[in-house]
């Protein structure tokens, strides 16, 4: 059902009896032309996009558990292109770009909000290695501006200037980054999907990946079997372990990110602001509680969940700089589980075998990708070859010594 | 030339010695001037080591002799300690002692040691150290490295009132001895050095 | 928060120790092919359950310490020096 | 002052003897010692609390404890504000003041209650279908409304003013609240010689039993609560810990708990916490967390005077309070007969008790008895009131009006959920037990067992049973030799209470299921037809249990209501996820007292006091400070005191504390060869008494470190890293020498405070040097050649000296003790008097460095390679080392990578920035363009001009050429010549002089 302000009137007056479901829950057919195996952001919107923008039928996503419970239900909803190499640069601008239009797109509010991003720097270093990236965004088009101490004020006046350990010298800041509900992504996909007549099948885990001379055929599930001529994954911080079903071996390992959120507060911080050098970022939520997020729990894990010393550092760190936030209480806190790659940067891309597809290595930014990520899979399963944008996110760059290493650590993901 | 002067890293403080007899229920010390010497044994030589020193080579049990204190740190290494020595004398006669087996390294400088007691001893630790201190665990002579309040620290139980010496680098000195005189303003602290 | 038994500190929380990768890799001698040190520096064992791994004592005795812990649970089986051969308490089920 | 016209007069655990003063909304009251906020304003006859979070509405309080979630305020005022405190958990201290919150103006006139008439359109998820039109309204002007309106209370916008503290514990047996089960577990556990850790979030100990008229061992319960705290404090090997809230449970058996230790008096509390937040560590758990109450799902069942049985019961009982005059009570168990009889003995009308159950048991019979009316299968249909209520209608469950009571409280119990909380933290997952209509936790995965009522055992002889036998088996567990003799505190047997489903009650009106987020019954059936069937599909659309309170008393029948709509049965649907902390927690106790400038440690050199009397400008490097610069006086800015702080090295000579190298001892007969494999140049065969500048590789092939390592002896290395990364070096060491070559016989510590460093570099070095060692050794280029290395003596301390340079100047660096560095530095400077020495900071030496080409933390960011930085000839091709084998990977290989290069503006007059990109067309920059970047810039005054480092696309080969350096950050431009990266001095005469 379409979604404006005369439908909603009318439910409203009519009890919202009249409201149908966003998206059906099917029995899961013998045999589709395209399964894509996670119903986290990427695959619902790779499905979407291989409906819209390829005209293509006969679509499953497959989710072991409810859509949008990985990491796309669990992010602290940050995005941003503020990245500095090829092709990292472009492709997350897309991905920008196709946010901004997602409202229209799709009739349902995804409440993007570009509230801007501040990363705060506190050495001529820093601000250096920061400049390099705002100008490397400029360069192509990104909007990127560098903040001096007395706009930061301004700006986020609960930033302390004057008692910090590492004193705040100014920030990089994106505009047009922000925050988006986490939560509206899949729906907003699911029933963007569904309506074009993708089925979305829930409770469906895939336990193995049938490969029959070289081509993927199918998959098994805990609802058996369902053939498919192309198979897509996209089971972020599954990626491993499900493409180990296709015999294929990545440079991904699999690490816990965790997020908190405080009660609920009336609107003191309008922008996201992000302490590098204190591993802590924050922003405020539509709800009004603060979003808070750190570093990984720096070793590999598959348990969806938060431990003690993290929290201790994540608040520690926002204390650095924001000393007013003491007294608000924290809520809750959870953990999701990323596909770090060896490099920091993901994979779009074919694989060794006909009519499999791979969409991984997100690490812990991938929700920002969501959109683009979704538009250019869809692409490389539809046209099977990637499309410019995605070209280089290839398993292949690591044996070739062409990483994409935004951070430059290499390939040791628990101190990226 | 001006007047030579070699500082500690607590030496800025202007402690005076001696104990009080206040009621605080913390006293805090500063033992400047310690010589203090990494030993290490050469491959296969922990045993003759230990055994040339006289000093136990297992895990968390220091060994004090009239001349010295053996902290064991990992498998054929020691820190040592001595109430003088630190003109390198220390190590040089440690040196001589072990002779081919191993190897000192002169660290004298590069520590500064804090002497903790009183009643709330534990209660102060306790905020930093995740170790279990409890008498049941920790006996005397106990040692263990840890971290504390972000800073490495050895420690070793003196006696069972209790008191731990605190042993950490040079250059955190300064911070580690902010937070453990503010985590024990609460008790009534008293300040000395020894 | 995990408790890692250091063989030669005894438990200790996981504050103190860096953690430091899969511990069932291990360096080529120095002849080996390019291909050989690809694989030690790239390709690794991601498992969802027993995984052998290097946790470094740096707040402590600075012993690297070898660790069989599961990561769906967070449980620590047992721990040893880089000399120990550990095993996994059950059979771990190929994915 | 308004007098407490609600206060009963005799009961109570409150000191009436102290009264105290506090304001509401400005309002003066006054209430007693031993009284909560809640309990005060009850007695004051104040019911309404709050404002709800999405409609306004009003509200009172529902609970009397931590799982409150309508009454909310803004304790405490300006710096100290802390928003959403629930006022059943503060403690009432003389001259408290509280705000309500979420209303504007006032509390009993809330504009945004109009909210109220729009609520048919604000259902669950109306936001996703909405705000869309047109488009860019959404953040200039929806989302603006909605933020304000959401939110509850404001945070303070001041530093927290007050301390908070860490601490760690550790026990045998941690034992989770002190209800009669707690406290049986703290008893036989503590008895048997466990070290014991009780915990208890209240104030006061016993939990549910001060409620309770059972006679406990022989005493009354109150008094058995005060016998056994007793003993428990006697105990030695037991830690009574009350105010104190078990937040999490985690891996390792740990838990996290908070202690309140000054929330309940006025600050400020000189040297004390205000909160300490604790890290225990237990061998053994016994969970006796309880059971919360829960409503029943009613229309309009949000109006303040609405609450649960239990809390009505305490406030009767233990603040001698009567949180209404005329009490209606609706109930599906018995637990709502014992607060009738409770009513009733303190004089309070009790008009009826509406029992859902046909045939409730014994009970009826008591009650009718003390003349209280029981109307059974009876069930409520509206709360009526504006404010708060004024009447109850009750229905049949078959929907027919039976009649209205006037009433100005109604207590209400829908049964109890199981405290499984922290348990399901654990990763137990809660089972439904059909019994009881509560989720209980399945079999223990951790070393951790539940007793009582969070298990769902409600009788008293029952918990105190379980509380016993479960410390016992935990005492054991921990390895504790149990005396098999001890029994167990004895108490009457009880009644089995029996309990029928109410989830909802019939009705048509607004019925809540979650107070707080506003969820209504009817929202739970729009989320299901929307599709949300999931529960946990359910929870995010419509914000169930998603508020402060975590859905203590909701969540139960929200998730009912949901299986109802799914036609399943309620252990088909489940529960959400239980996530940390079990009640929220304020950030400033996680963070404790690393706050401010005490965030992180702070390391200083041991010359630190002397380049403050100096007046340095100091400068974070990691965890050291550093001088920066030394500004003659107040006038000189940063950029001339650079200037001429490199200028003077080069004209004459200058002073800078390097002790923040890192510092590595190498010992032992395989120290060369390990060496060897570390640096991709060779150090087997460096001489002893010689230095060398050398590379690290990652095993990845990137750059990881550089540092000059001298040879002291044949078996002994002095090794320096960057500061940078001096722990990293170390720890790769400890990789290599343990795991990867235990055969090398090698030993190796850090040196780095042991050994202080001072670097004097200028053509006048060693004049100044051989005068400040009043010729202790001898400088000379015969003894001393350049990478020369000496030890001597100084004032009875070793030193030494090495003759290396970063500046390119004549230069040398000398160790000595970190006791010796403040006398060096003073000696050296004071020598330096007739040589015209100044000290210069890490600006200059950064200047110096870009002047001769040297790579420093700019250059080395980690995608580095040798090569890049034109050090591939460094690259041995004699021995193996770490990197080499993935550093000749194609990509990393690559002849067109950006590589090394040093620019100059064509017109000097143009500054340089760091973080520029290169381009030869500035028409035409953009993304795909960009040749390299700039890493480091310096306004040199050897050269004349700016000049800066670059890594640039086939650099090397373009010397001479002219490109653009561009910052789109500043729009600036600036024109540059591409040079040698060593700018000054390229022979190196003066390194030698
Ligand atoms: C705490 C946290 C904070 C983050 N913050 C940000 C941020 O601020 N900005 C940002 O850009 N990114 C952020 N991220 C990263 C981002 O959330 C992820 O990169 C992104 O959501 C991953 O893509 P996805 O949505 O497709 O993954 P998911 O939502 O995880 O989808 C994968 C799906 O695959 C399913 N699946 C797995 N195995 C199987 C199987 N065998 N069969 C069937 N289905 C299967 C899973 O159940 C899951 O639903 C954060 C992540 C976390 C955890
Ligand atoms: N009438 C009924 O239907 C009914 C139902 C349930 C319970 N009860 C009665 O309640 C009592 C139950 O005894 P019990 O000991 O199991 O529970 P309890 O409710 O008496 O005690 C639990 C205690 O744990 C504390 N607590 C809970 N979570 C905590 C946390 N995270 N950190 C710190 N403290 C925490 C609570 O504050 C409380 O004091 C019995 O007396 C029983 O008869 C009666
Ligand atoms: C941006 C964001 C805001 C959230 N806000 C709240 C909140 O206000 N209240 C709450 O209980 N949980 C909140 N959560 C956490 C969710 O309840 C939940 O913990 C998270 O989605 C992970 O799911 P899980 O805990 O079921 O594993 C929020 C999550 C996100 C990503
Ligand atoms: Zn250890």
């Amino acid at each position: 059902m379409h979604y404006s302000a005369l439908s909603l009137l009318w439910q409203g007056l009519k009890g919202h009896k009249g409201w149908g479901r966003m998206w059906r829950d099917p029995e899961p057919k013998s045999e589709y032309d395209i399964i894509i195996i996670g119903g986290g952001g990427h695959g619902l919107a790779t499905a979407y996009y291989l409906a819209k923008e390829h005209g293509l039928k006969n679509i499953a996503v497959v989710e072991k558990g409810y859509i949008g419970g990985g990491n796309v239900g669990r992010n602290t909803t940050i995005i941003r292109s503020n990245y500095m190499l090829s092709p990292n640069t472009h492709f997350y601008e897309k991905s920008m770009q196709l946010w901004e239009g997602l409202e229209r797109e799709f009739n349902f509010n995804a409440m993007v909000s570009q509230r801007g991003i501040i990363n705060l720097y506190h050495s001529d270093a820093q601000r250096d290695a920061f400049a390099r990236r705002g100008n490397a965004m400029r360069l192509a088009g990104i909007d990127a501006e560098l903040l001096s101490p007395e706009e930061l004020k301004e700006r986020v006046p609960i930033l302390d200037f004057d008692n910090a350990r590492f004193p705040i010298e100014g920030g990089l800041c994106q505009p047009r980054g922000g925050t988006v509900r986490h939560d509206a992504v899949p729906w907003g996909y699911a029933r963007g999907a569904d309506s074009r007549g993708v089925d979305i099948i829930q409770n469906c885990e895939v336990t193995n990946i049938r490969i029959e001379g070289g081509r993927a055929v199918g998959i098994d599930t805990n609802r058996g079997f369902i053939g498919a001529r192309k198979i897509g994954m996209a089971v972020a911080g599954h990626t491993s372990h499900i493409a180990a079903m296709a015999g294929i071996e990545l440079p991904v390992e699999s690490h816990v990110l965790q997020a908190f959120v405080s009660e609920g507060i009336k609107p003191l911080l309008d922008t996201v602001v992000t302490f590098g050098a204190g591993h802590f970022y924050v922003s405020q939520s539509d709800k009004g509680g603060l979003v808070f997020g750190g570093d990984l729990d720096g070793y590999n894990s598959y348990a969806q969940r938060g431990n003690l010393p993290m929290m201790g550092h994540v608040m520690a760190g926002g204390m650095a700089i924001m000393p007013s936030i003491g007294r608000i209480r924290m809520l809750r806190q959870w953990g999701g589980i990323m596909d770090m790659s060896f490099d920091g940067s993901p994979f779009i891309c074919k694989t060794g075998i006909d009519g499999l597809y791979l969409n991984g290595g997100w690490c812990y930014g991938g929700f920002k990708a969501t959109p683009a990520s979704g538009w250019c899979f869809a692409h490389t399963i539809a046209r099977d070859e990637p499309h410019a944008l995605n070209a280089g996110f290839t398993i292949d760059r690591f044996k070739q010594g062409r990483m994409i290493d935004e951070k430059g650590v290499g390939p040791n993901p628990w101190i990226q | 030339m001006a007047e030579f002067n070699i500082v500690t890293p607590l030496s800025h403080l202007g402690l005076v010695a001696g104990k009080g007899t206040s009621s605080a229920g913390v006293l805090l010390a500063d033992r400047p001037g310690l010589a203090i010497a990494q030993v290490f044994a050469k491959k296969g030589k922990t045993a003759a080591v230990a055994k040339k020193l006289g000093i136990s080579a297992e895990p968390c049990v220091a060994t004090s002799h009239e001349n010295y204190t053996a902290l064991p740190l990992s498998p054929g290494q020691w820190m040592l300690f001595a109430t003088t020595g630190a003109d390198g004398s220390f190590q040089r006669l440690l040196e001589k002692q072990i002779g081919k087996n191993g190897y000192v390294s002169e660290q004298s400088h590069s520590r500064a040691a804090i002497r903790i007691s009183g009643a709330k001893v534990l209660d102060v630790l306790s905020k930093e150290c995740r170790l279990d201190l409890h008498s049941s665990v920790a006996d005397v002579g106990f040692c263990a490295q840890t971290t504390m309040s972000g800073v490495g620290v050895l420690m070793h139980k003196i006696d069972d009132s209790p008191t731990f010496d605190l042993v950490v680098f040079a250059g955190f000195a300064d911070s580690f001895w902010h937070w453990i005189t503010q985590a024990s303003a609460e008790y009534g602290v008293e300040l000395s050095r020894d | 928060m995990h408790r890692i038994d250091c063989p030669w500190c005894g438990v200790r929380d996981e504050s103190e120790f860096q953690y430091q990768g899969d511990a069932t890799v291990s360096r080529p001698k120095f002849k080996a092919s390019e291909e050989a040190f690809f694989r030690y520096a790239y390709v690794r064992e991601n498992p969802r359950g027993w995984h052998t791994e290097w946790w470094h004592h740096v707040g402590g005795c600075r012993q690297w310490v070898k660790v069989v812990r599961n990561t769906l649970t967070h449980e620590i089986h047992v721990t040893g020096t880089p000399a120990d051969k550990l095993a996994h308490p059950r059979k771990v089920k190929s994915p | 002052m308004s007098s407490q016209s609600n206060r009963l007069t005799k009961g109570g655990h409150i000191n009436r003897a102290n009264p105290l003063t506090f304001s509401f909304d400005n309002k003066i009251y006054q209430g007693f010692e031993g009284d909560t906020l809640a309990s005060a304003l009850l007695a004051n006859g104040v019911r309404l609390m709050g404002r709800s979070f999405k409609y306004h509405r009003a509200r009172g309080v529902l609970t009397a404890g931590s799982e409150e979630p309508n009454a909310l305020v803004e304790l405490r005022q300006g710096a100290r504000r802390e928003p959403n405190t629930r006022a059943t958990m503060i403690e009432l201290f003389d001259g408290l003041a509280a705000t309500s919150q979420n209303r504007f103006p006032s509390l009993s006139f809330d504009f945004m209650s109009v909210n109220q008439l729009f609520g048919r359109f604000l259902v669950a998820g109306f936001y996703y279908k909405t705000f869309m039109w047109p488009s860019s309204f959404w953040e200039s002007f929806y989302e603006k409304i909605i933020r304000r309106s959401a939110g509850l209370g404001r945070a303070a916008v001041e530093s927290d003013p007050d301390q908070y503290d860490h601490s760690h514990g550790h026990c045998d047996v941690l034992v989770v609240g002190a209800g009669p089960a707690g406290l049986a577990a703290a008893l036989s556990a503590g008895r048997s010689g466990a070290r014991v850790i009780l915990v208890e979030e209240n104030p006061w100990l016993g939990g549910a039993l001060n409620l309770q008229n059972d006679r406990i061992d022989d005493m009354p319960a109150t008094q058995w609560i005060e016998a056994v705290s007793k003993e428990l404090n006697a105990l030695e090997n037991v830690r009574v810990m009350s105010r104190t809230v078990l937040f999490g449970y985690y891996d390792g058996n740990v838990m996290g708990a908070l202690e309140r230790v000054n929330d309940h008096v006025a600050p400020p509390y000189s040297d004390q916490p205000r909160q300490r937040l604790w890290t225990i560590r237990a061998k053994e758990i016994v969970i006796a967390a309880g059971a919360h109450e829960r409503p029943i799902v009613f229309d309009n069942n949000d109006k303040p005077g609405v609450m649960l049985s239990s809390a009505v019961r305490t406030y009767v009982d233990r603040f001698g309070v009567a949180p209404g005059k005329t009490v209606a009570i609706i109930t599906n168990n018995d637990d709502a007969y014992l607060t009738a009889f409770q009513l009733h003995a303190a004089g309070i009308e009790v008009p009826v008790i509406a029992d859902a159950r046909v045939n409730p048991g014994d009970l009826v019979e008591k009650a009718r008895e003390l003349g209280i009316r029981v109307e059974t299968d009876c069930l409520p249909h509206e709360a009526q009131g504006y404010l708060g209520v004024t009447n109850l209608l009750l229905q049949r469950s078959d929907g027919s009006l039976i009649e209205k009571i006037a009433c100005d409280c109604i207590a209400v119990s829908g049964g109890y959920s199981p405290n499984v909380h922290l348990v399901s933290q654990s990763g137990v997952r809660p089972v439904w037990d059909e019994k009881i209509l509560g989720f209980i936790p399945d079999t223990p995965i951790r070393a951790e067992r539940s007793a009582g009522a969070c298990k769902g055992t409600y009788d008293l002889a029952g918990c105190l049973g379980e509380g016993h036998e479960a410390g016992l088996a935990a005492a054991k567990a921990a390895g504790i030799a149990v005396a098999k003799s001890a029994v167990a505190p004895q108490a009457g047997p009880q009644p089995q209470s029996s309990i029928v489903a109410v989830w909802r009650s019939p009705g048509k009106g607004k019925a809540f299921v979650d107070f707080q987020n506003d969820v209504t019954a009817a929202d739970i059936d729009l989320a299901h037809r929307e599709g949300m069937v999931s529960i946990e599909h359910s929870k995010r659309y419509t914000t169930l249990g998603m508020a402060t309170d975590q859905g203590k008393t909701s969540n139960v029948n929200g998730l009912a209501l949901l299986a109802r709509a799914r036609g399943e049965d309620i252990p088909t649907v489940g529960t959400t996820r239980y996530r940390p902390p079990y009640s929220p927690v304020a950030i400033g106790a996680f963070a404790g007292h690393e706050r401010g400038v005490h965030f992180q440690p702070t390391r200083l050199t041991a010359m630190h006091r002397a380049h403050e009397r100096l007046g340095a400008v100091f400068v974070e490097v990691g965890q050291w400070l550093r001088p920066r610069y030394y500004p003659i006086n107040d006038k000189e800015t940063m950029t001339q005191a650079i200037w001429r702080e490199a200028d003077m090295v080069r004209k004459t000579v200058g002073m800078c504390d390097v002790s923040t190298l890192g510092k590595i001892e190498v010992f032992g007969p395989d120290a060369a060869e390990f060496l060897n494999r570390l640096y991709i140049n060779g150090f087997a065969k460096l001489p002893v008494g010689k230095a060398r500048y050398g590379l690290m590789l990652r095993e990845d092939g990137h750059v990881f470190d550089d540092g000059t390592t001298s040879r002291l002896a044949e078996d002994h290395y002095f090794m320096t890293t960057t500061t940078a990364n001096a722990a990293g070096v170390l720890s790769h060491m400890d990789y290599c020498a343990q795991v990867v070559w235990p055969e090398l016989d090698v030993a190796f510590c850090s040196a780095t405070e042991q050994w202080c460093g001072v670097a004097v570099a200028g053509p006048r070095a060693r004049d100044v040097l051989t005068a400040a060692f009043d010729g202790a050794i001898d400088m000379s280029n015969e003894v001393l050649a350049f990478m020369g290395v000496k030890e001597f003596t100084w004032n009875g301390a070793t030193a030494r000296i090495f003759r290396i340079s970063f500046s390119g100047e004549l230069a040398f660096e000398v160790n000595v003790p970190w006791g010796y560095g403040e006398a060096m530095w003073e000696s050296i400077y004071a020598a330096g008097k007739d040589f015209d020495l100044i000290p210069y900071g890490t600006e200059a030496l950064g200047v110096l460095r870009i002047e001769k080409g040297h790579v420093a933390g700019n250059e080395l960011d980690g995608r580095t390679t040798a090569q890049d930085m034109g050090l591939g000839r460094m690259m041995s091709s004699k021995k193996p080392y770490i990197g080499l084998p993935l550093s000749q990977r194609e990509g990393m290989a690559d002849e067109m990578r950006p590589r090394l290069v040093g620019l100059k503006p064509v017109d000097t007059k143009n500054r340089l920035r760091g973080g520029a990109h290169l381009v030869d067309d500035k028409n035409n920059a953009t993304h795909e363009t960009s040749l390299g970047w700039v890493t480091s810039v310096g306004d040199s005054p050897a050269i004349g001009s700016w000049i800066g480092l670059a890594y640039l696309k086939d650099g090397p080969n373009r010397h001479g050429e002219r490109i653009f350096a561009v910052y789109p950050l500043k729009d600036e431009v600036v024109e540059v010549e591409i040079c040698d990266p060593v700018f000054f001095d390229a022979k190196g005469e003066r390194l030698h002089g």
